[in-house]
């Protein structure tokens, strides 16, 4: 059973970084990682189950509090990127050339 | 307790000059001559007759006594030699950048004071540990000469000297290092005083290992052909002072580490390396010549000579003879007399020419005489003209390794040719042709007095070098005897 | 009076101190006195020492002055120490007294030249120089008079450095010797190694005592001597320095580069006689070098046409019948060769060099002609030095003691040698009177100018008496004792005696073949060359060395220097900072600012690491 | 009730997997938030009621309506057109998956809870004495971070002085 839960966070996990990667679009590329935490999420409350032990959920408040506060940032940074670049492909604004 | 004098002075005179210099330039001048001349009256008074082990003056405290590290100092006859070499080369180099040297000129003294009080603290150590730490300290202040008051490419030239020179020393500390622990296995303590390592037995491998750790140190500084590349930009690019110090001094330190450590501590892996040794000797006797010949660059050219004229002192050392080794002695001081002369000349053609080319010098004996005729005394010295310094010196080094080594040694002797088609082209490139037209101030009074005192100090080692020999040979005799005759 | 020996090589030397010191500050009779006083002062001393040696012969006829001690390392003690012996006494008689007559020649000869005082200096240098060369009683000291005298070689061809051409040459001369010398000087080293001395009379005994003739070693020394003689003395395959060494002024050429310096290699092999007696190989190898040198450089010296070339040319085949006399065993006869010559060629030089004076520097005979009738006294005091070195019959000193070595070669058995010898001897003639006739019979060509005064005709006169009578000095007799006397004569008187006249005759048949050629009115252009065509002009270039040795050593060692000019080794730590350079760009490039890629690489990264915890 | 747990597996693959790949961000969103209520009932078949009402109020809620106001303050993004709301290709599939996960709630609610669990429930109570007991530190540090993002987006967002119009 924890293996099953464990395999859908893996699943959820890979869709989110396969979204990470392809898409262009800033808001999409955090609604991928918010997915992709949402999937860590998931493999701490399975293995907590599985144990019978809080700290599964205890981790998951702790990466649920880090995903707000990255939307938050993560957010505003798309707006201020909006009104600087008129895009919202991060490409756009790399200007640290190699 | 004079031997820690002998370096605190400069230090303190170099501490001295910087706040000095920046009320009036013309005390830290005065301040660095004064310390110097203290300094070279105290080194003076250090000579007599050798104690026990060749030692005129021993000095000990210790430092960290856990891992058996002190000051130890002590100063043989070689010491001495060198010690007044620095000094009086030291002496000349502040005269020399008197009117070269207008900016910073605090910070100059302090620097050159602290490259001299290393240089010094080199030629005394008898600790490995503080050995090693005043080889670094010769080194920065060194840097700082180069990259400040150099020439256009002083930058790059600067940097590539601290890499060579650092990543070398770092070796050679690691070599430091083995030998330690390789005493501390064989006794039970930790020591690096120099009496303790000369007795440590190694294992053949551990030794060839270590020697070649101490030996790629003073291969670089030296320098051994293949890791010479530094010391053209270096020499080139630095000022005057900076050039003689580099040519006069820290190439012998390379020379003085060999002599000192890196064949007495391993004599056996020594012997094994000796044909190699002796071989890059010659091949650097040629190459440097060769090279000295191509360039178009005054300083660069003179700093190709210093790369020919201390494949000799290489060869010299690893023949490990009575002849060589007396011969070597001899090459340093008359090498650092006549090459520095001719960083002189050369810093004072610059200062004039405003060029350092020689396609573009030409014909200048006619407009300044004087300076041609110094031109020609110290090339002849650099090509081994009999009755100066040099030829005594790389006859003896030669009759030395040839009882050991002839076919290197005859490569070497060639190499007397080529020293001849360098030191000529060099002169008569700049001073023969048809007459320049240009208006030039010959030497002055100051540039004389410099030149003539080297000009005078290597007739004197070439025609009477015995009281020279008479110092050195109870220290050689003391270091053939460590490690064994001939190898 | 023996005592005053160290006076001779040290008057010249406070000469060229004091004219190097102040000479730009003296007036030009003073620098005059100095110059030529020195060496006039070093001459008189240099009589009175002859006079007091032979008037009291020190005992084993050697007279030593140790002035210092060089040094002393490990058993080596080379000393300054002056040898006089019977053989350097003639030397520094010829050095001071022919240097004096120079000396005083020069004095008017170099009077407009702006730098008098540089050029007394040079000059009195280099007689110091000669006389710690011919007086050394240790090689190390020889060495030493022997790197000085190239030194003021070099100074004075170089004399008139604001031409190019004249730099070059000065170069030259300066390396090509050093060739020798570095030979040399591992000769010494050998020396040094095996007999621990350098002091030539231990050097001579302890190599009879130690080393069998013929023996490994010993001929290794006397190769390694001879190279440094064949150097210094322009012999085969080293002689190629001298022609261009006529760049200097005249008198140069007559004091260096014909009486003293280059008779430094002769005198050295007679020093060391006593190695070479033991390498046998060595010593007919100093025979046959001698031989092929004077035959090519008479042959040379045969269609030359610039007057100082010819001379050069003929300097370099009398050396060569000097190598053949101590090839043959006579040094005796070598050395006297050596005096004679000294007297005839300085001369020839002397007026040589009245002649360029005097005709506005032409140096091309054939632009020459008719000076008989302007410069009489110059004709004919070139006429008894161009005899001389034809080796007219009997009253000429070239004739006797060039017959001597030929009658050595002879009684020796070396008949080839000397046949090759009279062959050279007629080609001598030939070309002495080619010089003669071309430059003052026939027709007029430019005009003489200056008239040489006292200070030049009295040294022409003066040498021109001692071509003449030199050759009944009985100098072999002086020398024997300490050259070693020949060995007894197998041949009957009659045989030398036939010989002698035969030696006349070819010298007489070589004269008058080049009055048939040259001397007769209406000739036109130069037969010999003519006649010779392409063998001609190969034989004016030097035989072509100049052209070989620039193919074979100038021009590789000057694109091998080329070619490392940025030293490759440069390359190395630059390849090491290049390759650092590299792997930084490779890097950078990843710090591209793309956010995808980061994401990209970094779940790359973590795939990696998920399969390695996975694998491993 | 491992069958239950795979229907909302299968939910919510389907669902984030439409979530990813839409090209209308409030498209994307929906399917997100039907996502994010599936992760929901798989904490509470897990025995993780708590953290299933936190993923529900905070993900689905607060983090998705931020998402919300920010596309509709950049106008909606490429499709940036007034759109239909009742046209039935946007909204039918996100309301198929959410009806599926209404149908297993209901199911659930019926059956009642013990029947349900597939692990054993580990409740609030637990957890809370375990974020005051051990991890009283990651507590005050995950406020901080909360303090420090709250401080971040506020400066981030506030236009420069000088620029009063975008």
């Amino acid at each position: 059973m924890a293996g099953e839960a464990l395999a859908l966070a893996a699943v959820l996990f890979a869709l989110g970084l396969v979204g990470l990667l392809v898409r262009r679009n800033l808001i999409f590329v955090l609604l991928s990682l918010e997915v992709m935490l949402n999937a860590a999420g998931l493999a701490f409350v399975a293995a907590g189950a599985r144990w019978g032990q809080p700290d599964g959920q205890v981790t998951f408040l702790f990466i649920l509090a880090i995903a707000a506060a990255e939307v938050a940032v993560g957010l505003a940074l798309v707006l201020r990127l909006q009104t600087a670049f008129r895009s919202l492909d991060p490409d756009a604004a790399s200007r640290l050339g190699g | 307790m004079k031997l820690v004098a002998l370096v605190l002075v400069p230090l303190l005179g170099g501490l001295l000059a910087w706040p000095l210099g920046r009320r009036r330039t013309e005390w830290a001048r005065i301040a660095a001559v004064l310390a110097l001349g203290v300094d070279l009256a105290l080194a003076l008074s250090l000579l007599g007759p050798a104690g026990p082990g060749g030692w005129l003056a021993t000095f000990e405290l210790p430092w960290i006594p856990s891992l058996g590290i002190g000051l130890r100092l002590g100063l043989d006859g070689l010491s001495l030699v060198l010690v007044l070499l620095t000094l009086l080369v030291g002496l000349l180099a502040v005269f020399a950048s008197w009117s070269e040297i207008r900016e910073r000129v605090g910070f100059f003294h302090f620097n050159l004071c602290w490259v001299l009080a290393g240089i010094l603290g080199v030629f005394l150590a008898l600790d490995l540990v503080l050995f090693y730490f005043l080889w670094e300290l010769m080194l920065v202040p060194m840097v700082f000469l180069i990259a400040l008051w150099g020439h256009e490419r002083k930058t790059y030239a600067a940097i590539k000297f601290f890499l060579y020179t650092q990543a070398s020393g770092l070796l050679m500390l690691l070599a430091i290092l083995g030998l330690g622990l390789a005493h501390q296995r064989a006794a039970g303590s930790w020591s690096f005083a120099y009496g303790d390592l000369l007795g440590v037995s190694l294992e053949p491998t551990l030794a060839l290992w270590l020697m070649l750790g101490f030996f790629a140190a003073f291969a670089v500084k030296l320098p051994v052909v293949v890791l010479h590349t530094w010391l053209p930009d270096a020499h080139s690019q630095a000022p005057t002072a900076g050039s003689m110090v580099l040519a006069a001094l820290l190439l012998k330190t390379g020379a003085y580490g060999l002599l000192r450590f890196a064949i007495p501590l391993f004599p056996d892996a020594s012997v094994r390396f000796a044909p190699v040794a002796m071989v890059l000797g010659a091949i650097g006797v040629i190459y440097g010549a060769v090279l000295a010949f191509a360039q178009t660059d005054l300083k660069r050219l003179v700093a190709y000579t210093s790369v020919s004229h201390l494949g000799f002192v290489l060869l010299g050392i690893y023949a490990w003879t009575s002849f060589s080794l007396t011969g070597t002695v001899l090459q340093m001081v008359a090498h650092g007399l006549s090459t520095g002369a001719l960083f002189v000349l050369a810093g004072a053609l610059y200062e004039r020419t405003h060029t350092r080319d020689l396609e573009r010098l030409r014909g200048l004996a006619p407009v300044v005489p004087r300076m041609g005729a110094a031109a020609l005394f110290f090339a002849l010295a650099s090509l081994g003209l009999p009755g100066l310094g040099n030829f005594v010196a790389e006859f003896l080094v030669l009759v030395g390794a040839w009882e050991v080594r002839p076919i290197p040694t005859t490569i070497a002797a060639l190499g007397l040719v080529a020293a001849t088609l360098y030191s000529l082209r060099f002169f008569q490139r700049a001073f023969h042709g048809p007459a320049a037209e240009a208006e030039l101030a010959d030497l002055r009074p100051r540039e004389l007095t410099v030149l003539g005192a080297m000009g005078v100090a290597l007739l004197w080692l070439g025609l009477a070098p015995q009281p020279l020999f008479e110092v050195v040979a109870p220290a050689l005799d003391v270091l053939l005897r460590t490690a064994g005759g001939t190898p | 009076m023996l005592d005053l020996l160290w006076l001779v090589p040290v008057l010249p030397l406070a000469g060229f101190l004091a004219l190097t010191f102040a000479g730009r500050r003296l007036a030009k009779p003073a620098v005059t006195a100095i110059g030529v006083g020195s060496v006039g002062l070093s001459s008189l001393v240099a009589g009175a020492v002859a006079a007091a040696f032979l008037g009291h012969m020190p005992p084993g006829g050697v007279h030593r002055q140790i002035l210092w001690r060089w040094f002393d390392v490990a058993g080596l003690r080379p000393e300054i120490s002056l040898h006089l012996d019977a053989l350097s006494l003639v030397m520094i008689l010829v050095v001071t007294g022919v240097g004096f007559l120079i000396h005083l020649y020069s004095a008017q000869f170099m009077e407009e030249d702006a730098d008098f005082a540089r050029f007394f200096a040079s000059m009195n240098l280099f007689v110091a120089m000669m006389l710690v060369l011919v007086l050394a009683g240790d090689l190390l000291l020889l060495y030493l008079g022997w790197e000085g005298v190239g030194l003021c070689s070099f100074l004075l061809i170089g004399f008139w450095y604001g031409e190019p051409a004249n730099v070059l040459a000065a170069r030259k001369a300066f390396v090509v010797t050093r060739v020798g010398d570095v030979a040399m000087a591992i000769g010494l080293f050998i020396l040094v190694d095996r007999l621990g001395t350098l002091d030539l009379q231990a050097v001579v005994a302890r190599a009879e005592a130690q080393w069998a003739p013929g023996s490994a070693a010993v001929v290794a020394v006397a190769a390694l001597l001879l190279g440094g003689a064949v150097g210094k003395s322009a012999q085969l395959p080293l002689q190629t320095w001298l022609p261009d060494a006529m760049a200097g002024p005249t008198p140069v050429s007559a004091l260096i580069h014909a009486a003293t310096m280059v008779t430094a290699g002769v005198y050295l092999v007679a020093r060391t006689g006593g190695l070479f007696e033991l390498a046998p190989s060595i010593r007919t190898a100093v025979a046959v070098i001698g031989t092929a040198t004077l035959l090519l450089a008479a042959g040379a010296a045969l269609v030359q046409r610039d007057i100082k070339r010819i001379l050069a040319y003929s300097t370099i085949s009398q050396l060569g019948y000097m190598f053949l006399g101590l090839g043959v065993g006579s040094a005796s006869a070598a050395i006297f060769h050596l005096v004679t010559h000294a007297f005839f060629k300085a001369l020839l030089f002397l007026g040589a060099g009245a002649v360029i004076y005097a005709c506005h520097h032409e140096h091309d005979i054939f632009r020459l002609g008719g000076l008989r009738r302007s410069l009489p006294t110059v004709t004919w005091t070139f006429v008894a030095g161009a005899a001389a070195l034809a080796g007219f019959p009997l009253v000429t000193a070239g004739f006797y003691s060039k017959d001597l070595v030929l009658w050595r070669a002879f009684a020796g058995g070396h008949f080839l040698l000397w046949g090759a010898g009279l062959l050279g001897a007629f080609v001598t003639a030939l070309y002495s009177f080619r010089l003669v006739f071309v430059v003052f019979w026939g027709e007029t060509g430019t005009e003489a100018g200056a008239r040489p005064g006292w200070r030049m005709t009295v040294p022409l006169t003066i040498l021109a008496a001692l071509s003449l009578v030199g050759g009944w000095l009985g100098l072999p007799a002086v020398l024997e004792p300490v050259l070693g006397a020949a060995e007894e004569m197998a041949e009957p008187h009659g045989t030398e005696l036939l010989l002698q006249v035969l030696a006349g005759v070819v010298s007489l048949g070589g004269i008058a073949l080049a009055w048939a050629l040259y001397g007769r009115p209406g000739r036109h252009g130069d037969p010999v060359a003519d006649a010779l065509g392409p063998v001609g002009r190969w034989w004016r270039a030097g035989w072509g060395f100049d052209a070989l040795y620039d193919r074979l050593f100038v021009r590789p060692y000057d694109a091998v220097a080329r070619a490392l000019e940025k030293d490759p080794v440069d390359r190395l730590p630059a390849a090491a900072a290049g390759l650092a350079r590299g792997f930084h760009r490779a890097l950078a490039l990843t710090q591209n600012g793309r956010l995808r890629w980061y994401a990209l690489s970094l779940a790359a990264g973590a795939t990696f690491a998920l399969y390695l915890v996975l694998t491993l | 009730m491992i069958a239950l747990f795979r229907l909302t597996a299968r939910v919510a693959v389907v669902a984030t997997a439409l979530a990813v790949s839409r090209r209308h961000a409030v498209h994307a969103l929906l399917y997100l938030v039907v996502s994010l209520l599936a992760v929901a009932f798989s904490f509470f078949l897990l025995g993780a009621p708590f953290a299933a009402a936190l993923e529900v109020i905070i993900y689905a809620g607060a983090i998705m309506v931020l998402f919300v106001f920010v596309v509709m303050m950049l106008g909606l993004g490429p499709g940036a057109r007034p759109e239909e709301p009742r046209h039935p290709d946007r909204w039918l599939g996100p309301a198929l998956l959410g009806a599926v996960l209404l149908g297993e709630l209901v199911y659930v609610l019926t059956l009642g809870p013990r029947s349900v669990e597939i692990a054993a429930e580990v409740g609030p109570k637990a957890v809370g004495t375990a974020l005051w007991g051990p991890y009283l530190l990651g507590v005050e540090l995950v406020g901080l971070l909360l303090l420090a993002g709250l401080v971040g987006a506020y400066h981030l967002v506030r236009r420069p002085p000088g620029k009063e119009k975008t």
